[in-house]
C-alpha cells in the first residue's frame, strides 16, 4: 500500500525485537469477543487513479457555482481567490503542521495567527480577535455564552435578522446550558424587535449586519440599549467583505463581533471548512473561547510569538474552561490572512464597492420585472426580493431551464418559520457575476415568473 | 583563491566557523521576516479589478469613514512573506512529529488535489439539492464507511472537530435523559486520565464531572468505578477515551458499558485513539453509544497547523432519535438533506450548513485508497511501530505502564531523576535533533509523560535513527549534561520563549504605537 | 523551570548558545537528507497497482533478466525526501535573486494553474489537429503578441530555450546565407562580453566567430568594427545582446544594423535582455535580423532550478522563409499545423513537435495579465530598480561604466582593491546576510564582474535592506574584515564546496561501493 | 498591477536618488526613432478571473486526453503520475530557483541532480548520465555530435526505426556541421538496413528501440557491427517504461544511451517541456553535452554536489564547447526523479508488465477485426498496425463519430516518406486505458473499416 513505509522484512524484525510472536499478539488486551477476524465489509484498496476517477465522477455529479450564472449567498459568498492563496496553504510547513505548541519550530503558524488577529481586530473595529473558531455560526453560540459569563446573566436575545442557522446553533448550545436564548422570527426590517423584553437580566442581544435578508443596520442604538441594561451588544456578519464599504461594528459600539470568514480566501466548499471569527473589546479577552497568540521574546530577547492566556483554555482548565474548542479553523486563517494581504486596504476597498455597484445593478435590473418587488431598501451585496410565485418553486425552474442559479429561497433557510417568507428570494451579486450573468439571470427569472 | 567563471569557488580554504550575526538578521536561506504591518501599505495591493462603475450607494447611510488600517502587498512580495514564514515551521513532511493522542501520519496529496475539484470545491451549501446529489452521495458513502468500521448505526456528519462531536455526542445523551424526564441524571464519570475537551464538553452540556482515578496498570479501575456507582440514580454516564491517553486499550471495557447502562447512563467514547483500531476492533461491539471520529487524525485530513477538522459522531439506536440535523437521507437514487428539526426528536442545529465538506473528501479518498485491507494494515503498523518504540527505548527511558502498548507508548521521566533535566528540556534537546517532541506532561495520571505516537507512516529506517537520538539524549541526560538540555533549542529559528511574559501582559495584535 | 500542560516552557533562562554539533546531524529545522540509494530499497514502492493479469509475452526474448538497481520510497517517504531538499535552495519565492542577466522576476501562480487545465497539460502533441484548436490558438495568440511587442514579422516557436533559439536564427542565417549561394560567408563577429551561447552557436552552425571589443564606454566599439568589415566578404553577420551585458544599450545599434546589412550580413540580436525593452523599444524597429525571446526570463515562466526554457525567436522579412517547422497558420477560423519542410526553403526541424507548450500558456497568461500597459510599466520599473541600486552603490562599490544603465548594474572588484576579498568572497558572504549573489565574473570584459539584476519584482523596502547590506558589506571588506569574507558562508546548508576535487575525479553518479 | 510593487511614491522618490528628472530620461540611450511614444496595440492590463476564464475557454477547446479513450504514443505517453509530483515539483524552493550556480545554496537541486543521474544511468545501463538535454530529439541529435567527437569522424547512420521527428532534428543539426547524417526510409522491420553502407568513416549508428513502430530492438548485432568498424552504436529510445520490462542498451553494448523522459513524471503538455536523457560510457564523459552534478565535500568536509565539468560547456568554453546548451529540463529532471523514487524498481517493473499486459490484449482485440493485420511481432505498450484503409481518415473518423482517440496515424510522422505508410495506424496501450476504452477502440475502429 503505497501510503505504508514498512514492508515484510521490517514487520518481522521488529516483532522480533519487540518479543511478540505475530502482530496479532500486540492487540492481547482487546477482549476477544470484540477481536475482528475477517475483513470489514467494504471495498479493497484502490489505485490513485481509481479513486481519483471515482471521486472525480461524484464530484461531477455537483453543478460547480462557477460553471454558470450563480447568485447565491445566504452566509456564503463566492469571491475570486487568486491562486497563490490556494499554492501557499498547500505548502508542507503549513498544511502537515499541528496547532503550534511548539513555538521555536512553529513561528510561521504563530506570526501569521499574530497578523490574522490584527487584521480581524482592525476589521471589525475590535481591540483584539482571537485565532478563530470553527464557523460563524458556533462563534456566535460561543459569543452568547461568553456574554453571559461576563456579565453573570442567563438571557440572549437574538435579533429576527440573524442568519437562522447561526439562530439555531445558538439555541442549542444554550439550552443545554440553562441559557435562555429569545430568538425572533425572521423576517425583513424588523431587528429592533429584538429590543422588546430585554431587561437587567439580559446578557446580550445579537443582531447581524448585513442581516440575512442583507439590510444594513445601523448597530448604534443596539448598543445603546443593550449597554443601557448592562447587557453587551453582540454584531454578527456574514460577509466580512462588506466592512470594506461600511462602518464597522466597532466604530457602532458593538461589544462582540463575531462572523463568518469564509469570503475571504477560504471558498465555497459546499459549507465547510469555513472559519469562524470572534473579536471583542480589550476587558472582555479572558472570556474569550478558543485559542489565540501572543507576542512574546526568546531568550535572546528576539522577538517571537506564542499562543498564550491558555488557562482559559480546555487543556489547562478542564471543566472551567470557558470552551471546549480544542482544534479550530487553522488553515483557513492562513488562507483569510494572505488573501486580506493580498488585498490590502486599498483591494478590499475597491472589491467591496465593486460588489455593491454590482448588486445595485441586479437590483435595479431585478426589479424591473412584472412580480418582482425589492424588500431590503439598504443592502451591500446581496438583497431580498418579493416574488410573485413562491420562491422555491422559481429557483428550482430557473436551474432546470436556464442552469441559472438565480438566488436562495428565503423559505430554505427558514423552514421552521411560518409560511410568510415563502415568496422571499435572497439574491447576491459579488465581483465573480459578469454582465452576461445578469442579463441570463434577468431572463431566467422572468421566463420562471411568467 | 581561483574559481571558475560562473563564479563558483573551485577548492575551498577550510576556515574556523565564525558565527558572527549578519547585518540583516538574516542567515543564508533562514530569512528574518518583519510583519506585514511593517512591511504592507494600505494604498498597496496585490489584487487587480476590472473597471466598474459606482451607482448611488444603497448603504443605508452607513458608509464607512474611517481607514481600517490593513496593509497591503503586493503578489510578489505576498509569496515571499509567506513561503519565508512557512519555513519556519517544523511539519509532518519535514520529519518525524510523534505528537502522541494527534496521529500526525502522512496526508496523501491525492486528497488535496480531490477536495479542490470544483464539483466540491465550489459548490454552495445552500443550492438546490437537485445540483449538488454527487456531495450528498459523497456523504452519504462516508458515512456508511464510517458506520461499517465503527460498527455503529448511525452518524452525525456536522461536527467540526473532535471537540464538537463531543459535544454531539453528549448533547445526544443530554436529550434523551431529557426525553425520559430523567432531569436528575447529570453526573458524568471521566477519568483523570481524559483530554481536557472531555470534562469541559461535560459542563458545556450542563453535566457535573466525577473523576475516576486509574489503576498502577493505567486503565480505569473498576473498584473505584463500581464505588462510584453504589449510588447510580444521578449517574448520566461515562466519558472514556478508548484505547485511552495512555496508549492502553480499556479491557474492561465491555463491563464498563455494561455496568453504565445498568446504571442507566450512556457511555461516551472519545474516538481520538481510532487509528489503534480500524480495521481490527468495531467500537459497536464494545458496547458504546457515541463516539466521535477525528476524520483529521485517523482519516490522514491535514492538521493545518491547528485546523480545520472534523468530527463525525456516530451513535448508538438509543441515541439516534436525537440527533442533530442535518442529516443525509438515501431515497430510492436520490439523496435528500433533512435541514429542519421541526417536529422530530432531534436536538438541534450544532452548525451553519453540512459539515466539513472539504475533510470528507479527503477522508474518503484515503479510505477508498486504502480500503478494507489497507485499513486494518495501517492499523497493525501503526501499533507495530509505537511497540518498535516503546521496547526500543524500554531499557533506556521509563515506560510508564509494562506490557505491549496500542499505537501510542507512554514514558514517564523518572529515568530523569536527578539529572536536572526535566521532560520539557528533553523535548527541546529533540527539537535541535530535527525532531518535533512526543506529547508532553499529558496524559496527567504520569509524572513528567511523554507520549509517543510514531503512526504508521514512518518507515523502520526512520524510526531506527529516532530511537538512535533518544537514546543518545537519554545517556547525555544522565551523563550530566545538563546544560545541553537547558539550552536547547540552539539550532531553531528562535531559542526558548518567554510565555510567562506573553500572558502576564498580553500582546495579542500589532499596533503601530508598540513599534 | 515552570512549563504550563503543553509542555511550553514559560520563562526561559537565557543561556549561552552552545552549537554543539547533533546526534543526527540535523539542525532543528535543518533535516539532513540521505540519498534515495541509501535510504529506499528496491522491494518498495509509493505506487499502487490494479490488478492485471499477464500475458504472454511479445518482448521478442529480450527480456530484461538483471536487476535495474533504482530505490523505491512510499510516499510519505517520498515527500519528506524531496520537501527536506527543496529546504535546502535558494529560490525567488525566499529572498532577492539578483542575478544579471537571468532576470529571476516573481513567477504568478496564476500561471503554474494555467498551465495544468487538462486541456493544455493533458493533451498529445499528436491529437488530430481538429481535437487541438484551443492549443494551436494559443500559439498563434502568443506569437502575435510576441511579433507585435518586438516590432517583427514572424516567429518560430518550437526553440526550448534561449540557446536554442540562438540556434535557430544563425540557422535561418546560415539557410538564408547558402540560399543566396553565399558559402563563403562564414565570419559572425561576436563582442568579447557576449554570453558563452552565442560564440558556442556560431560554431554550432559552421561559422567562425570573430570577437569585437568594447568601448570604454562598454559599447561595441565602432572603430574596431568598421575595421572588421573593410573585407566584409565573408562576414555573415553578428551576434549581439541589446542591451548588452552590461546592461547597456548598445547606442550605435542602427548604424550597426545597418553596416552589416551593407556588409550582405546579418543580425542576430540576443533578446535575453528583452525585459529592458518590452513597450519601450521594438527591436523591429533597430534593424534586427532575428531574435530569441527567454519566455523563462522576461515572460516570467520559472526557471525551475535550471529549465525548462523556452526560446521563440523572431525573424525578419529576410529569414521567413527559413524558419524551422512547424508552425502554426490561421485559415479562416480554424488553425492548421504545417510539420513537413518538404518542398519548402525552411531549414528543417529543430526538435521533436511543437515547443514549449507549458511555458507558452505560463507566458500568455503574463503578457494578458499585463496587458499592453503593464508590460510597459514592468519595464520602466526593472529599469528604475537597477538604476536605484546602482545609484544607491555607487559611491561604496565601483560601477563599470558611468551614466544610466538599463535593466541592470554592473560593478567591477576595484573596489575590493587591496582589501584580500575578492569578488566570489563577497558574492558568499551575500549569500550568509540571505541573498542571492549576483551574476559574477561576467561579462568578461569587467574585472570581477558583479551584474545585479534587481527586476521590476522587488519593492522598494526590500531593495532598501539589500543596499543596507551591501553597503555594510563593503565597507566591512574594506575595514580589512577579509577572514569574514573567505569564510563565508557559514550559515548555509553546506559551506563552500571543493570544485576541484568535484573536477578532477568526477563522481558522478551513486555506486553502492562508494559509501 | 498585481505584480509590481513599486506605486507613484517609490517611483518618486527613486527617481529622487538617481537624480533623473523622470523614467523615459533613464532610457535615454536609445536612438530616439527608436522610442516608443504610444502603447503597443495590444489588450490592457486584465484580472487575474479575467484571464483564467479566457484560457480557460481556450484550453475547452481541445480534446484532453484523459476526456475519453486514448491510445496515442508516437513518442509521447500518456501514464497516471501520483499528485504528489506534482505537488512536489511546484514546492517554490525547486520552482523559483535559477541553475544551482551557488551550491551552498542549491543542495536541494543538486541532490536531486545527482540523484537523476544514477537513476538515468541504472536504467539505460550506462555508467553516467548528465543533467538532462531539452528533450529526445534534441538529445539524440547532441549524441550523434558527441560520436563525432568521439571518433572524430563526420558519419552518422539513422535506422529505419528512428522517430522521424528525431531523425529530422538531426539531420538538421548534422547539416550545419558537416556532418553526413544518413537516414533511413522509414518502415517497420528494416532497421538492419542501416547498417549499409556503414564503414571506417562511420562516427555511429542511431537505432531506436522499441522502435516508433513499437517493434523491440536486439541492439547487440548492431553495437557488434558499430564496433568493428570503430564506430559507436547510439541508442534511442522514446518511452523508459519499457525498461522496466526489456533489456537495457547498456546491456547490449550501445555507448550512448539517449531518450525522451517525458513518459515519467512529466506528462503530455502538447509535446513540452519534455525531458531529455542523455546517459553515455565513462570514458565518453569529457565528450558529453549539457550540464553534470558530481559529488565533492565541503570545507568541513561534507559530502555536498556541485555541478562540474563544465570545462566542456559553453559558458566556460565558448567557442569550443560541447554544446551551446545552458537552459536545459531542470524541473522536468525533478519530476522524473521523483515518479521514479515513488515507483522503485519494483513499481517500474509492475508498471511496465501492466503496460504490456495491456498492449497484448488491444493488440488481440484489434487484430481481431476485419481489415486490421499486426505489422510488429513484438512490441512493447506499442505496437503497428496495418489498416484496409488510409489511417489518417480512421483516426479522423475515430474521434469524430465515438470520441476515440484511436492511434496515431504513421503518415502525420512520416509525411516526407513515400505513401508506402498511408495505412499503418501506430497504436499504444498503457495502464491508463480501462476494459471499457479498449472495447470502444474496438467498436470505434470497426465501425471505422467497415
Ligand atoms: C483524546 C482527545 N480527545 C479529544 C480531542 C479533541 O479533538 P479536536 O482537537 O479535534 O477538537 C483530542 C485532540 O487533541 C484528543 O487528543
Ligand atoms: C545573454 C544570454 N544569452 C543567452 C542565454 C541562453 O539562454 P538559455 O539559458 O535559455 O539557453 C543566456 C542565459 O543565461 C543569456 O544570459
Amino acid at each position: 500500500m503505497r501510503y505504508l513505509p514498512l514492508n515484510e522484512n521490517d514487520r518481522k524484525a521488529m516483532l522480533a525485537k519487540i518479543g511478540a510472536p505475530d502482530v496479532d499478539a500486540l492487540f492481547g488486551d482487546v477482549p476477544k469477543s470484540a477481536r475482528l477476524t475477517d475483513l470489514i465489509d467494504l471495498p479493497l484498496r484502490q489505485t490513485e487513479s481509481e479513486v481519483d476517477s471515482a471521486l472525480t465522477q461524484m464530484a461531477g455529479k455537483n453543478r460547480a457555482a462557477g460553471s454558470g450564472p450563480f447568485f447565491i449567498g445566504g452566509g456564503a459568498y463566492r469571491h475570486h481567490i487568486p491562486a497563490s492563496v490556494d499554492h501557499l496553504i498547500q505548502r508542507s510547513e503549513f498544511l502537515t503542521a499541528y496547532t503550534p505548541y511548539q513555538p521555536e519550530i512553529s513561528q510561521g503558524t504563530l506570526q501569521v495567527l499574530f497578523e490574522f488577529q490584527t487584521q480581524v481586530a482592525q476589521l471589525t473595529g475590535m481591540d483584539v480577535a482571537n485565532a478563530s473558531m470553527y464557523d460563524g455560526s458556533t462563534a456566535c453560540a460561543e459569543a452568547a455564552l461568553m456574554a453571559c459569563r461576563a456579565t453573570r446573566r442567563k438571557k440572549v436575545h437574538l435579533a429576527a435578522g440573524l442568519h437562522p442557522h447561526y439562530r439555531e446553533t445558538t439555541k442549542t448550545q444554550g439550552k443545554f446550558q440553562g441559557i435562555e436564548v429569545r430568538p425572533c422570527r425572521s423576517r425583513p426590517g424588523h431587528d429592533e424587535n429584538v429590543m422588546i423584553g430585554m431587561d437587567k437580566d439580559s446578557a446580550a442581544i445579537v443582531v447581524q449586519s448585513p442581516n440575512v435578508f442583507g439590510e444594513i443596520v445601523d448597530l448604534q442604538p443596539y448598543a445603546d440599549a443593550a449597554h443601557a441594561v448592562g447587557a453587551l451588544l453582540i454584531a454578527v456578519f456574514t460577509e466580512p467583505l462588506a466592512f470594506g464599504a461600511i462602518k464597522s461594528p466597532g466604530e457602532m459600539g458593538a461589544d462582540i463581533v463575531v462572523g463568518e470568514g469564509q469570503s475571504i480566501g477560504v471558498g465555497l466548499n459546499f459549507g465547510g471548512p469555513y472559519l469562524g471569527l470572534l473579536a471583542c473589546r480589550q476587558k472582555l479577552v479572558r472570556q474569550m473561547p478558543g485559542r489565540v497568540c501572543g507576542q512574546t521574546v526568546d531568550a535572546n530577547g528576539e522577538r517571537g510569538f506564542v499562543l498564550t492566556l491558555s488557562t482559559r483554555e480546555q487543556h489547562i482548565r478542564r471543566e472551567k474552561a470557558t470552551s471546549n474548542i480544542c482544534t479550530n479553523s487553522g488553515l483557513c486563517t492562513v488562507a483569510f490572512s494572505i488573501h486580506m494581504t493580498l488585498l490590502g486596504e486599498a483591494g478590499l476597498r475597491e472589491l467591496a464597492r465593486i460588489n455593491h455597484a454590482k448588486a445595485c445593478q441586479l437590483a435595479d435590473m431585478l426589479t424591473e420585472i412584472d412580480g418582482v418587488e425589492l424588500v431590503t431598501d439598504t443592502f451591500f451585496n446581496e438583497f431580498t426580493l418579493r416574488l410573485s410565485k413562491p420562491a422555491r418553486a422559481v429557483t428550482h425552474h430557473m436551474v432546470e431551464k436556464s442552469n441559472v442559479l438565480g438566488g436562495l429561497a428565503a423559505s430554505r433557510l427558514m423552514a421552521d418559520d411560518n409560511k410568510s417568507q415563502d415568496d422571499l428570494l435572497i439574491v447576491c451579486a459579488t465581483e465573480t457575476n459578469s454582465e452576461a450573468d445578469m442579463t441570463a439571470f434577468e431572463a431566467a427569472l422572468k421566463e420562471a415568473l411568467s | 583563491m581561483s574559481m571558475n567563471r560562473e563564479g563558483r569557488s573551485t577548492a575551498p580554504v577550510s576556515t574556523n566557523v565564525t558565527t558572527s550575526p549578519t547585518v540583516s538578521g538574516n542567515k543564508a536561506l533562514a530569512q528574518k521576516e518583519l510583519l506585514i504591518f511593517e512591511v504592507g501599505t494600505p494604498r498597496r495591493t496585490g489584487v487587480d479589478f476590472s473597471d466598474t462603475p459606482s451607482r448611488p450607494s444603497r448603504l443605508g447611510g452607513l458608509e464607512r469613514t474611517s481607514d481600517i488600517g490593513l496593509p497591503g502587498l503586493s503578489e510578489p512580495e505576498t509569496l515571499r512573506h509567506y513561503v519565508r514564514l512557512s519555513q519556519k515551521n517544523f511539519a509532518i513532511d519535514l520529519g518525524v512529529y510523534p505528537l502522541g493522542s494527534c496521529t500526525m501520519k502522512h496526508n496523501p496529496r491525492l486528497n488535496e488535489k480531490m477536495a479542490r475539484l470544483p464539483g466540491f470545491a465550489d459548490v454552495h451549501p445552500l443550492q438546490p439539492q437537485s445540483t449538488v446529489q454527487g456531495a450528498l452521495e459523497l456523504i452519504d458513502t462516508l458515512a456508511d464507511w464510517i458506520c461499517k468500521l465503527t460498527g455503529m448505526p448511525a452518524v452525525a456528519m456536522s461536527p467540526k472537530a473532535g471537540a464538537h462531536g463531543e459535544l454531539c455526542g453528549m448533547m445526544a445523551i443530554r436529550a434523551a435523559l431529557d426525553a425520559k424526564g430523567a432531569a436528575h441524571k447529570r453526573r458524568v464519570l471521566v477519568p483523570e486520565s481524559a483530554h481536557g475537551t472531555n470534562p469541559a464538553t461535560a459542563v458545556q452540556c450542563g453535566f457535573t464531572v466525577d473523576e475516576i482515578p486509574a489503576t498502577d496498570g493505567g486503565r480505569v479501575d473498576m473498584a473505584a468505578l463500581r464505588l462510584k456507582l453504589v449510588d447510580s440514580d444521578d449517574i448520566a454516564g461515562i466519558m472514556l477515551t478508548n484505547p485511552n491517553t495512555c496508549g492502553l486499550f480499556e479491557t474492561d471495557i465491555i463491563e464498563i458499558a455494561k455496568l453504565i447502562h445498568d446504571a442507566g447512563g450512556y457511555f461516551y467514547c472519545d474516538g481520538a485513539n481510532f487509528n489503534a483500531l480500524v480495521g481490527k476492533v468495531r467500537p459497536g461491539d464494545l458496547g458504546i453509544d457515541a463516539m466521535h471520529l477525528n476524520l483529521h487524525k485517523t482519516f490522514s485530513t491535514p492538521h493545518g497547523g491547528g485546523g480545520p477538522g472534523s468530527g463525525p459522531t456516530v451513535l448508538s439506536d438509543a441515541l439516534l432519535p436525537f440527533a442533530p440535523v442535518p442529516y443525509v437521507v438515501k431515497q430510492g437514487e436520490t439523496y435528500r438533506l433533512v435541514e429542519d428539526a421541526t417536529g422530530t426528536q432531534s436536538f438541534g442545529r450544532m452548525t451553519a450548513f453540512h459539515g466539513q465538506m472539504g475533510m470528507f473528501v479527503r477522508a474518503l479518498s484515503y479510505m477508498m485508497s486504502h480500503g478494507a485491507d489497507g485499513l486494518r494494515q495501517a492499523t497493525q503498523d501503526a501499533v507495530l511501530n509505537a511497540n518498535y518504540v516503546q521496547a526500543s527505548l524500554s531499557d533506556v527511558m521509563s515506560v510508564a505502564f509494562s506490557g505491549y502498548c496500542m499505537h501510542e507508548a507512554l514514558f514517564d521521566d523518572s529515568f530523569l531523576k536527578d539529572t536536572g533535566v526535566d521532560t520539557l528540556d528533553f523535548a527541546k534537546a529533540m527539537i535541535d535533533e530535527g525532531y518535533h517532541p512526543m506529547t508532553m506532561y499529558f496524559p496527567l495520571v504520569v509524572h513528567g509523560a511523554m507520549l509517543i505516537e510514531p503512526t504508521e507512516s514512518e518507515s523502520k529506517g526512520e524510526l531506527d535513527r529516532f530511537i538512535k537520538v533518544m537514546r543518545s539524549l537519554a545517556s547525555r541526560a544522565k551523563n550530566g549534561e545538563v546544560a545541553h538540555f537547558k539550552a536547547a533549542p540552539v539550532h531553531a529559528p528562535l531559542r526558548r520563549l518567554d510565555e510567562t511574559r506573553a500572558a502576564r501582559k498580553p500582546i495579542l495584535r500589532w499596533r503601530p504605537e508598540a513599534e
